[in-house]
């Protein structure tokens, strides 16, 4: 998205740094005295499982509202990870992952309109945008930089009026309703509550595989693509079928979270995959957190908070909040909601040290006024050495 | 008389100190060398000289203090920085890069005059003269570097690291139209370099930093007759 | 490293979660009860005895804006008039002042779901919300929450088919009403007549150009003899004008929702030379907004099908209705400009309907309230054009299911009987 | 015949439109090597400004230069407190906050101006030229005249002046810059600045077509930045007729393949970039930038 020198982008600098680190670069947060305390293993196994209990239980103890509210949470969170295995991960610009959040949707909504078994429908749902995503990516990853971001603007913005035109399928610009997702007989549940179970236990699994994908080996040669193609290449790493299979691994999860739209709104459109919708991810992936797991997570809960909470301040006054709000955030954080314990810390650890108005010591760039980068520019040199 | 003199500089990243008190003296027309291992400091100083780092202490340029200032503002009193990694404008050619070098001039004339004297002393960047910047090779680049710096007319030039990833013949050449141009301008001189070799066949004095500290300062006779100088950087 | 980041994701459930639970969890329940719990005939949400709540979900921002705005400020000048005069008086009895609250939904269907779920256990009624696939997202849910989806803003079938859609009704004519109207008018002209059609490519378009061919089916002395699409998005349909021109068309049949669109279509066929007899729909037709700009003019005939006065026309300034809509507009619905749009004036008319319901309704119930909804016959609602009213009773028509077509005659529009 | 040369006419016209703003974020992009989403929400504002303007008695042209540099400072302030804490950061997330940016002007013009549609005072008259039987309005020709001085301009400043080449300079690697003496704060304020009067007299050419209301530009950006792509990210030329390419095979595209039609003739542009780019991966006029291990 960025200019052409630059486009190599930000972590270029990963080859001076170790891979490792920045395939998890949300490490070096912590302060040692915690880590060693989170290494007792009834803290390593035991918060995990207490996490896992507190989401059994969440369902059963919270409003209607708020369980809409986080299985709302869930399905784009779903559809923000799936992005950043491609862009925040690898570090490919992708204005596409929308599509195939619809087209997940509509493979659903047509699946169980014809009564298929919704099994096979989960399964279709996860196949089709995937192998649609090769296909996009089999071309697309042959560019790079802006290119690869044009050709995916291009999904959303040439899928809605194709969703139109194939109105056999898709029910046309009146889309398709399916209701399939009411609480099983004699489980006692409310509907809300069996579809937040749904919810976070698909999109669990989900976030669990790519949470192991990206920490993995997959995870490193991800990183290094996205660092530098060229000491990739160097390495043995092959950066086009690597940004394949990001990209084809981002429109499966695009899919599922297709999928876990219609579990929760119940209905699609060509309007749910607008190319608005398209950038709005985007969005909701940088303010939580370029690559990383969590900033998924609260990014999913940005994109679907924020428009009820402008709503509550003043309906007729929401794009103005939450352009102001969105702006506010990352002038704050950068980095992203992820990023707020480590901007916390910093400030607690830099209080008593009394450098009082300094500015933030991350890079030697904090010059006032011109304020050159250091970094930055090693960046360049490396894009061009 | 002194052109640039530090004092009890210091800078840090972050919580991470770099410098501890660094002193260095240029006198007019001089050239000083900084040794040291990788993380002594060295590159930090010079950045703290063109104000790529915020710093403390006392820099002083012909009398006047110059802590503080932006970096276009400390290019524009006469020192020029020749980066580390070199810092060329990929996307814009040869002639344009060292056009860009002549930002704060307004002698026409002598602009294109210098340009000529650049390709007189690197009469490899001569032929490439219409070529993106980003299309040279390490050596090439390098001499582009310090020609954009020459072309802003400088009193001081910073070189950070000029032989850094080059054949060794190439840096040789490099070195070799440096020393003519000190010869012919006059430019005053500070020097990081890893090969001290190379270094000393330039510089008149240098200073050895230790984890941001001036551990030992001499002429370039004096240093090279000590064997932990030998040892440490001369590979004898 | 591992063990960080998990026990950090642990940290982000638990923070999203307590968000969540705040943003939505502030509503009015604090038991985890669910909608349809309700014991039969208690009072439903949203209603007390002196006040009761409308919701809307409608786009506020974004592309359909425009429109959407008005939708909401209609309603809520209408009660807020009403409210300052001290209420309405229910069927059952009691006075009770009518408060609107309305959300944004910048037509994104998942977002006009959130806002269904947000309102529905605090509004009495959901009403006058513009677009198909916004309503459409939560129609089954109000379904099966019986929630009423009343007098809401879209042309499209579904929501007048009663069997199907129990707890809703359309507001506007169905846009095969406003198509087939125009049709009927044509077919019945003694000339021969070449019609071009150019249509928004969605039920909207799709729907007009239903309604007209049916109504021209088997009349031989009419021929279709070319028929393009746009898309909403486009920036430009010269184009398409170019290629209509080319069939020397004597009738344009023009289903265009968007303003800008309408007016450059207008200019392009002036340029080109092609001078047809125009048909627009209800929702593009304002003189002042739009035929004006579009130096109109220069048509023999600009035709559009309406069921409202056109308030900025010249012919009404006097009408009285008219005079008491254009006051109240800034006064009570916040808006402080004279409307581009129809859907102001229509959205009043919804507020009108409403009062008549609330009169009607003997319990303060929703379901005694779709039973009155569904007993209005031929309300002559303010700001109607003589020969069209408010009727709820036939099956698979919207409240408002008669148009009347009307000719452009520089200024306003006079209804027409005949083509001429 | 006469309706294939009228299509290409058409074409020329749309292409423009897409032009205007193209340019406007070739200029951001040479000079600081961002894309901005805002450029298009930044142009709407400025044609609010003149819109105000001649509602309280201006005359058109004394507007339109008021909003010109009310523009200017209005895109340096934004440069200045806005994007400057994310100029050295991740662009991704300087992207981000250009659509943010967006989404506050927008919502900011909707508070203030209502979403009506406004009717705009168009620079040139309405009247109709013909010749060789193709008709097109003196206005598309005026705006499409304008287009071409704006784009020599843009050439000229960027290829043939020092602040030209300063700003390139800046974009390309500002601590370089810096080492040279070019006061990189003040040049990327001025780049913004610029770019904005580009995008304001972008918006004062295409609002009398479009209406003006606050997302005015919104579907013209995909258009533009699809032009921005084909052209080459550096030639103000090559965009310009990019966007004029674009708008011709569009609707030709519509018109003869039958399968493409009016409702997927928005894949053209995308196509188009597809192929070329495979081909010059540096734009149709971009200059190719070599990068060596």
């Amino acid at each position: 998205m960025a200019s052409s020198p630059k486009t190599s982008s930000p972590k270029t600098s990963a080859s001076k740094t170790s891979a490792s680190t920045t395939s998890a670069p949300t490490s070096s947060a912590t302060t040692s005295s915690a880590s060693s305390f989170r290494q007792r293993p009834w803290v390593r196994w035991g918060a995990p499982l207490l996490l896992v209990a507190g989401l059994a239980v969440l369902p059963l103890v919270m409003t209607e509202g708020a369980n809409d509210t986080l299985a709302r949470i869930g399905v784009f969170a779903v559809a923000v990870l799936g992005l950043n295995v491609v862009m925040g991960y690898t570090g490919q610009v992708s204005l596409g992952q929308i599509f195939f959040l619809g087209l997940g949707a509509y493979v659903t909504a047509y699946g169980v309109q014809s009564g298929w078994n919704i099994v096979l429908v989960f399964v279709l749902t996860c196949l089709i945008p995937a192998v649609a995503g090769l296909v996009v990516a089999l071309a697309a990853a042959r560019l790079g930089g802006l290119a690869i971001a044009m050709v995916t603007i291009a999904l959303p913005i040439v899928g809605v009026p194709l969703a139109k035109r194939l109105s056999d399928f898709t029910g046309g610009s009146q889309g398709l309703s399916a209701r399939f997702v009411e609480a099983p007989e004699g489980s006692g549940l409310y509907d809300d509550q069996w579809q937040l179970y749904l919810v976070l236990v698909i999109g669990g699994i989900v976030f669990l595989m790519t949470s192991l994908l990206v920490r993995g080996k997959y995870g490193r040669a991800f990183a290094i693509v996205k660092g530098n193609e060229n000491v990739a290449s160097s390495m043995g790493i092959s950066p086009y079928r690597y940004k394949v299979l990001a990209f084809t691994i981002a429109s499966l999860i695009g899919g599922v979270s297709g999928f876990l739209y219609m579990v929760v709104v119940q209905y699609t459109s060509p309007e749910t995959m607008s190319f608005g919708h398209s950038i709005e991810l985007l969005v909701a992936m940088v303010i939580g957190g370029a690559g990383s797991i969590v900033g998924s997570l609260l990014g999913g809960a940005f994109y679907v908070i924020v428009p009820d909470v402008t709503n509550a301040i003043d309906p007729s006054l929401t794009a103005l909040l939450q352009g102001a709000l969105l702006l506010a955030v990352l002038f704050v954080l950068p980095g992203g909601l992820v990023s707020l314990p480590r901007a916390l810390m910093r400030r607690l650890r830099r209080s008593p040290a009394g450098r009082g108005s300094a500015a933030p010591p991350t890079t030697p760039s904090s010059t006032p006024g011109s304020g050159t980068a250091a970094e930055q520019s090693e960046t360049e040199r490396q894009g061009h050495a | 008389m002194t052109l640039l003199e530090l004092e009890g500089v210091t800078a840090s990243y972050g919580p991470v100190q770099v410098l501890d008190g660094v002193s260095l003296s240029v006198p007019e027309e001089g050239a000083v060398g900084i040794l040291g291992a990788n993380g002594a400091g060295k590159t930090t100083t010079l950045r703290a000289i063109s104000g790529t780092v915020r710093a403390g202490g006392r820099i002083t340029f012909d009398g006047k203090d110059i802590r503080g200032m932006r970096p276009d503002q400390v290019a524009a009193l006469g020192i020029a920085h020749v980066p580390e990694g070199r810092g060329t404008l990929g996307d814009l050619t040869v002639r344009d890069n060292l056009r860009v070098g002549a930002y704060l001039r307004k002698d026409r004339k002598g602009v294109d005059k210098d340009i000529d004297y650049c390709l007189d002393l690197f009469p490899n960047l001569e032929e490439r003269i219409t070529s993106n910047a980003s299309a040279l090779s390490g050596g090439e680049q390098q001499m582009l570097a310090v020609g954009r710096a020459i072309m802003s007319k400088p009193r001081l030039m910073l070189l950070d690291e000029a032989s850094l990833g080059l054949a060794p013949s190439t840096a040789k050449n490099v070195y070799d139209a440096i020393r003519r141009l000190r010869v012919e301008s006059g430019i005053a001189m500070v020097v990081v370099e890893q090969n001290a070799n190379l270094a000393f066949t330039l510089v008149d004095s240098a200073t050895v930093l230790e984890t941001g500290r001036n551990v030992l300062t001499g002429t370039s006779a004096e240093l090279k007759g000590m064997d932990e100088i030998r040892r440490a950087y001369l590979g004898g | 490293m591992n063990r960080h980041s998990r026990s950090r994701k642990a940290l982000g459930i638990a923070v999203a979660s307590a968000l969540a639970v705040t943003v939505t969890g502030c509503g009015n329940r604090e038991d985890a009860g669910r909608s349809g719990d309700a014991a039969e005939g208690a009072p439903s949400p949203g209603i007390t005895d002196d006040s009761v709540t409308l919701g809307i979900t409608t786009p506020l921002s974004g592309a359909t804006a425009g429109p959407g705005t008005c939708t909401v400020a209609g309603v809520t000048a209408y009660f807020g008039m009403k409210n300052a005069e001290g209420g309405i008086e229910f069927g059952d009895g009691q006075t009770r002042t009518v408060e609107i609250e309305a959300l944004d939904d910048t037509y994104d269907p998942q977002q006009a779901a959130a806002n269904y779920d947000q309102l529905k256990d605090e509004v009495f009624a959901m009403t006058a919300g513009l677009g198909t696939p916004t309503n459409r997202a939560w129609r089954d849910a109000a379904i099966a929450d019986e929630v009423p989806q009343v007098l809401i803003m879209t042309g499209d079938p579904l929501f007048s088919d009663t069997e199907e859609s129990p707890w809703q009704l359309g507001f506007v004519p169905i846009y095969q009403n406003e198509g087939e109207a125009f049709g009927e008018l044509l077919a019945s002209s003694s000339g021969n007549h070449r019609v071009a059609i150019l249509s928004q490519n969605d039920d909207f378009g799709a729907g007009y150009v239903e309604g007209f061919k049916s109504a021209i089916e088997g009349a031989d002395n009419i021929e279709i003899v070319d028929e393009l699409t746009y898309e909403a998005t486009d920036t430009s349909v010269d184009a398409q004008i170019t290629e209509l021109a080319n069939s020397d068309a004597d009738v344009f049949f023009n289903a265009m929702s968007v303003t800008p669109l309408v007016i450059s279509s207008l200019q392009k066929a002036q340029q080109l030379g092609w001078t047809p007899n125009w048909f627009l729909p209800s929702n593009t037709s304002s003189p002042t907004a739009i035929l004006e700009p579009g130096g109109a003019a220069a048509f023999p005939g600009i035709y559009s099908v309406s069921f409202s006065k056109a308030p900025q026309s010249p012919a009404f300034a006097q009408d009285e209705d008219v005079q008491t809509y254009l006051a109240a507009l800034p006064q009570y619905g916040n808006y402080p400009d004279p409307p581009a749009f129809p859907h102001c004036q229509w959205s009043w008319m919804v507020g009108a309907t409403l009062e008549q319901v609330f009169m009607e309704m003997e319990e303060p119930t929703r379901d005694s309230f779709m039973e009155a909804l569904r007993g209005i016959e031929g309300f002559e609602a303010p700001l109607m054009l003589p020969d069209t009213s408010v009727s709820t009773t036939e099956d698979g028509q919207p409240a408002v299911s008669t148009v009347v077509v009307q000719k452009y005659n520089g200024r306003g529009y006079d209804t027409v009987e005949s083509f001429e | 015949m006469g309706k294939f040369v009228q299509l290409v006419v058409d074409g020329l016209s749309t292409g423009s439109v897409y032009a205007a703003l193209a340019l406007a974020i070739v200029l951001v992009h040479q000079a600081t090597g961002l894309i901005n989403f805002a450029q298009g929400g930044m142009a709407v504002l400025s044609a609010y400004a003149v819109w105000w303007l001649t509602n309280r008695g201006l005359p058109l042209v004394a507007a339109i230069l008021v909003a010109i540099v009310l523009s200017v400072v209005f895109g340096a302030l934004v440069e200045r407190w806005l994007m400057r804490r994310f100029e050295r950061g991740d662009p991704d997330t300087a992207v981000v906050v250009t659509i943010g940016l967006l989404t506050l002007i927008t919502g900011f013009a909707g508070w203030l101006w209502t979403y009506n549609n406004q009717q705009f005072p168009s620079l040139f008259p309405l009247d109709t030229v013909s010749f060789l039987g193709v008709s097109v309005s003196v206005r598309s020709l005026g705006t499409t005249a304008v287009i071409v001085v704006a784009m020599l301009l843009l050439q000229g400043l960027f290829v043939g002046t020092k602040l030209g080449l300063a700003l390139r300079a800046v974009a390309i690697n500002p601590q370089s810059a810096a080492f040279c003496g070019l006061p990189v704060g003040r040049l990327l304020m001025v780049g913004w600045g610029l770019a904005a009067a580009l995008g304001a007299v972008a918006a004062v050419l295409v609002a009398p077509q479009l209406t003006l209301t606050p997302g005015m530009l919104d579907n013209a950006l995909v258009y533009a930045l699809a032009a921005v792509i084909l052209g080459g990210l550096t030639s103000p030329i090559g965009v310009v007729i990019a966007a004029w390419i674009i708008g011709i095979l569009e609707n030709l595209a519509a018109v003869y393949v039958p399968f493409i039609g009016f409702d997927l003739k928005v894949a053209v542009p995308f196509i188009l970039i597809f192929v070329v780019l495979i081909v010059r991966p540096q734009g149709l006029f971009g200059r190719k930038t070599v990068v060596r291990v």
